[in-house]
């Protein structure tokens, strides 16, 4: 394989970056979405893109979510490919119908004949206030649903990768961006970087537990195994990337491999992937578990807005590596002694308000 | 099959008529039996706007319609005979047998899909017409609608933005006054009309009598060339009437939901009748026209019957395919 | 506790006969959706209603499922409860916005001020070509969602009692019945008759292994234990009923009872109320489980359309029973001996289409 | 508080529309600290709609709105010290710390929520009006929203549903021409007037200049009143301005996404200026009066946010009430 160059860039400039590539390759390409334009550039990452493809190809839209998906629908099946955006997945509960109904059963229920090429990017929302309506992330209903793709990159490098392979995709997929992976750098390649949708990425080799994660909850797994490994615990982490269809064969390695399983989820717990994975592992690998599978995801409530009751809200580093902690049956806490500065933020380069 | 096919425009009106008739007629007729296991919902009464509409449209144009889409799809140019396949749930079936009478497709005509959810494929065309847009073709996109649809939300987000961006789109609505049982007063405030509605949207749009085959193919005829001539969208109504069921082979007047004399006046003007009528003094028509046309057709149907049924079932071992292309 | 009269209805009847008590027990709930006066009467459910109470009460709509949604929530703020009914779930993704930000919501983002009694009738279709848009279920992401109640009758008597606890409750609920089950006979206790939503059922008290069913499932458990018992095998068969909130004493006290779990699911296989149960059993009950829990569901696509292709789609007695004998390596098979007549109709009551 | 809440109603409209601003400008002033933590959508600029309404509105009306609810929320009455703690986020908030800016809601007072989905409380109006007609009550309910909510199919649906059953439904649209950043061409064709595709939707409708607080009050109470006598439901379109960002305290025409000539004559069209100068020959109005006025809001807005400071938070311990009922 060719070495290709690379350069540090944050996650958002790597959507960017996805998009300004799939936008050369292929001429017909749209991206479309409330603000594509604007001065703000949807967090960035459309910034330039509007000028240098034109408004036919880079457009801002009505405020009509279903109809949006739906249109987004038939421009596939005229063979122009589209990337759709929506600042807070909160919105595209709006489009349920056309994603459902119409997206992702259109190659099936018409016998294989067309198949609906879209992505759809949705940006989850946490913290500063963001509350019940602007901070939700239902990846769980979308890897419920078959003919569907469902993509929740953790870094930069497989930003770009999962969107550009989401793009030259032939089926509808889910492009699930967290927010506060935003400014998250990582080197990036150059040019045509594809990252293959549905094979998960093993972030670390350890042997005591398997802990498989997604979106931002992979970053707080890494720093989990950082606090473990100083009490000797060595984590085996999976980062699923993909969400659907899930890179089985990863994590049944993984869970062979350790007899332990702490499933991880940035969304609700009931009915999860968190679920689904401590479901598959009890069906499938009910006799190398070593100890009862575990979960740990959002409580099973709306996230509130104030300050004062979103501490604690979300999975954390701490409290991941309190119930490994909890499985191996070590008396490590860390709770108590969490991360410095405002916990509704991702870091200081965050201000608010979305 | 020996088939004549007349040259003059309204002859083959009339002829084409006859033949969704008459398919519809047969399907009716066939139903009863349980072989075709999937609902379907008869164009009967309603078959001239299909047809103005389809005879209007070049093939290269596109189509999207609903869930009583059988006349859309033959008016078209969709094969009769996977129509049949389809509706019997056969492999040779226009969509596999994945969608049944629903879920119509026909790709070589342009027949790019029909839906079972009201309004679902309103965006669709209007996709499809963006699509047509950015790589600069010249195909119009007709989307078929009922009364009905243009309650749906997604109805007015689609007109508008097609609006907003100026897209080849024409939507066709077949206005017959009701949604399964329900009648237009509990759905929509008296006296409005939906083709104004539209127009205050910024499309161009009207309202024609939709029995009138030959009316109904001049007036879309005009549309389909301002639109392709980079016209506005255009929204055309069409008042037109159901003969039978909602869903199903029957009538079902009996039910007493319309109103007698309603029934009564739109059978009257049965768009089949109305349509002889007009022709009924042209040179090439005559009783014996119609007496051969309808042997042909009907040698076609049968045709489509035994092909549809003698064709094979999908194989179990493919139910799991097409999820993913 | 007084003897109450009851009375041999079907499930269709049983609906009836609690929307009439309701009407008449709170004068001012009203009962709307497409088609609730017309000469079919949604399945016969509300055959008299408009009569009885009138168009202010009961009256259908336009087709407007998100309006007709978020107009429900108005109402009840107003202190005016509904029963709203979609003859197909499958019509309801359109709502999803006004379900999902709206009325699960209201509640606790409004630091419970106002609660949104609402109840929500989905009918599920299956079967007779029902096909890929009329014959989902989506309990499962139903389940998923905090605020949300979720009821699933299997019989005529929970059917009413179910529905008028759903009626009064000053929560959303959902109440989903089965196309296939509207026949199903049983007897119904007269007038204000409540089963208690968050109850599962015992069904049967067998010791061998414990079977979670829900919606057309349990009569299908029924039947497979039935088969079962000839081979000697004790099924200890839940009716959940309710899926949201779950009764998780019941079913702890099954998987424990037995320590072999058999999760149906009337849905979808990923993300389902199946994986819910089997995480939970092995999160909670791993030392009690014997055996690798199983699931049970629909095929992870959608349903096709044809004759030829729905046939051993769902779980049936038969495949149930196979599944069981493969958890306890028992030699029988009875999947290649099905139940006699058509497989895509309930019975022969079922004339079709829909 | 010594406060001299003026008797003559166009006076009343004068210092409601003070009090408004100032407490906009108020928490635009103290946001960057960071202690609000939550979106702010501020309607400086625009308060003339609100002020106007809650003036026309009884006490037991009902409203809801949007994103931007402050000055609704205040103008129907709502308490300021709870707006206030509900921005810091604590439990004496309005709801209680749970929904932030966007959530608003005060019961005493007939304001039955904001929320922050574009368009989704437009069927709530709608619903809630339902209920009044129902359980028979009096109250008209006024449904807030902006010019980007109409794009929203939910609001056609809205709208047509409430023709259909005559509900006691008023829609008041502020017309700020902006979504977001995004201007009206983008969004809505050239030329289109809003209230007039909802006047074919088969309400009444009309447009007015929204930065005249008393000509909003006069329409609304003709409106109202017509309603509230069983007449059909209304939509009101006012055309105004936002002179803020979209979100947060700061203004941002250096952005240039609004032309520099639009945004200066809508300044100078500023409603609080112009109710001013309305009022200026006012035998219980001079310069006095606004000095007065103004420092008695000041000393009002000062407690309401050493209230808002002082008051607890919730308790973690509560956080995951209020699910359900
Ligand atoms: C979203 C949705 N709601 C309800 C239905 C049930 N339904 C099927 S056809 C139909 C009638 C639609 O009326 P119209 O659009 O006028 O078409 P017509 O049947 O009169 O041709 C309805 C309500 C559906 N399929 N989808
Ligand atoms: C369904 C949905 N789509 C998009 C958004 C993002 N958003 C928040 S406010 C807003 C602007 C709405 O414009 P308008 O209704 O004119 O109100 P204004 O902000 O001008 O007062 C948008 C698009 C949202 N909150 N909800
Ligand atoms: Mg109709
Ligand atoms: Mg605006």
């Amino acid at each position: 394989m060719l070495e290709k160059s690379s350069v540090q860039m944050k996650f958002g400039e790597a959507v960017r970056d996805g998009l300004d590539v799939a936008l050369q390759l292929d001429p017909h390409l749209i991206c479309y979405g409330l603000g594509i334009d604007d001065p703000k550039r949807i967090f960035g990452t459309t910034a330039g893109l509007a000028e240098k493809y034109g408004n036919d190809r880079v457009f801002d839209v009505p405020t009509s979510e279903a109809a949006m998906t739906g249109i987004a629908v038939g421009a596939a099946l005229r063979g122009v490919r589209s990337v759709t955006v929506h600042q807070r997945l909160d919105f595209f509960f709006l489009a349920m119908d056309q994603l459902i109904n119409n997206a992702a059963k259109w190659h099936f229920m018409f016998g294989g004949q067309r198949s609906v090429p879209i992505v759809i990017r949705l940006i989850l929302g946490r913290g500063w206030g963001q509350g019940p309506t602007h901070s939700q992330s239902v990846h769980s209903w979308f890897a419920h649903i078959p003919g569907l793709k469902v993509v929740m990159p953790t870094n930069a490098a497989d930003a770009k990768g999962l969107l550009l392979s989401a793009i030259f995709d032939p089926n509808p997929v889910l492009f699930l961006e967290h927010r506060w992976l935003h400014e998250a750098v990582s080197n990036v390649p150059s040019g045509d970087h594809r990252v293959p949708i549905g094979r998960a990425r093993v972030v670390s080799e350890g042997g005591d537990v398997t802990i498989v994660a997604m979106s931002f909850l992979v970053p707080e797994a890494i720093r989990a195994s950082a606090l473990l490994a100083r009490h000797g615990v060595a984590c085996h982490i999976i980062d699923l990337r993909t969400i659907r269809p899930l890179d089985w064969d990863t994590v049944s390695a993984g869970i062979v491999k350790t007899g332990r399983l702490l499933a991880l989820d940035s969304g609700l717990p009931i009915c999860s992937v968190a679920s689904e994975i401590v479901a598959f592992a009890s069906e499938r690998h009910f006799h190398s578990l070593r100890a009862a599978p575990r979960r740990l995801t959002m409580p099973d409530h709306p996230e509130p807005t104030s300050f004062a009751l979103t501490r604690n809200l979300h999975p954390s580093a701490e409290s991941i590596a309190d119930t490994v902690c909890e499985m191996l049956d070590l008396p490590h806490r860390f709770a108590a002694d969490p991360k410095a500065g405002p916990h509704d933020v991702p870091g200081p380069w965050f201000k608010g308000p979305f | 099959m020996n088939t004549s096919l007349p040259n003059d425009p309204s002859l083959r009106l009339v002829r084409d008529l006859l033949r969704v008739r008459m398919v519809e007629e047969a399907i009716a007729r066939e139903y009863p039996k349980g072989e075709m296991r999937c609902p379907v919902h008869l164009s009967v009464g309603q078959e001239a706007v299909a047809v103005g509409t389809g005879a209007a449209l070049e093939r290269s144009d596109l189509a999207v319609s609903t869930h009583r889409a059988h006349a859309h799809y033959l008016a078209k140019g969709g094969n009769l005979k996977r129509l049949l396949a389809e509706l019997f749930g056969k492999e040779a079936g226009c969509a596999r047998g994945r969608g049944g009478s629903m879920h119509l497709i026909d790709l070589d005509v342009g027949f790019e899909g029909s839906t079972a959810i009201v309004g679902s494929t309103l965006p669709v065309g209007v996709g499809l017409a963006l699509g047509s847009k950015v790589r600069g073709d010249s195909a119009v996109t007709c989307v078929f609608l009922g009364d009905g649809a243009a309650e749906e939300g997604v109805f007015y987000e689609s007109a508008n933005f097609a609006a907003v961006r100026k897209l080849p789109v024409l939507f066709v609505c077949e206005n017959n006054s009701y949604s399964v049982y329900s009648p237009l007063g509990v759905r929509q405030p008296p006296g409005r009309r939906l083709y104004e509605v539209v127009r205050s949207i910024g499309l161009t749009s009207a309202l024609h009598d939709g029995n009138d085959v030959f009316a109904v193919a001049a007036t879309v005829k005009t549309a389909v060339a301002g639109i392709r001539h980079g016209g506005p969208p255009v929204f055309l109504e069409f008042s037109t009437y159901r003969h039978l069921e909602h869903c199903g082979p029957f009538a079902d007047d009996t039910l007493g939901y319309r109103p007698e004399p309603d029934v009564a006046a739109w059978k009257a003007r049965d768009p089949i009748i109305q349509a002889q009528d007009k022709v009924r003094d042209h040179p090439e028509f005559s009783d014996e026209t119609i007496g051969r046309w309808r042997s042909e057709i009907a040698a076609e149907i049968d045709e489509a019957f035994a092909f549809a049924r003698a064709t094979p079932w999908p194989e179990q071992s493919t139910r799991a395919e097409y999820v993913y292309a």
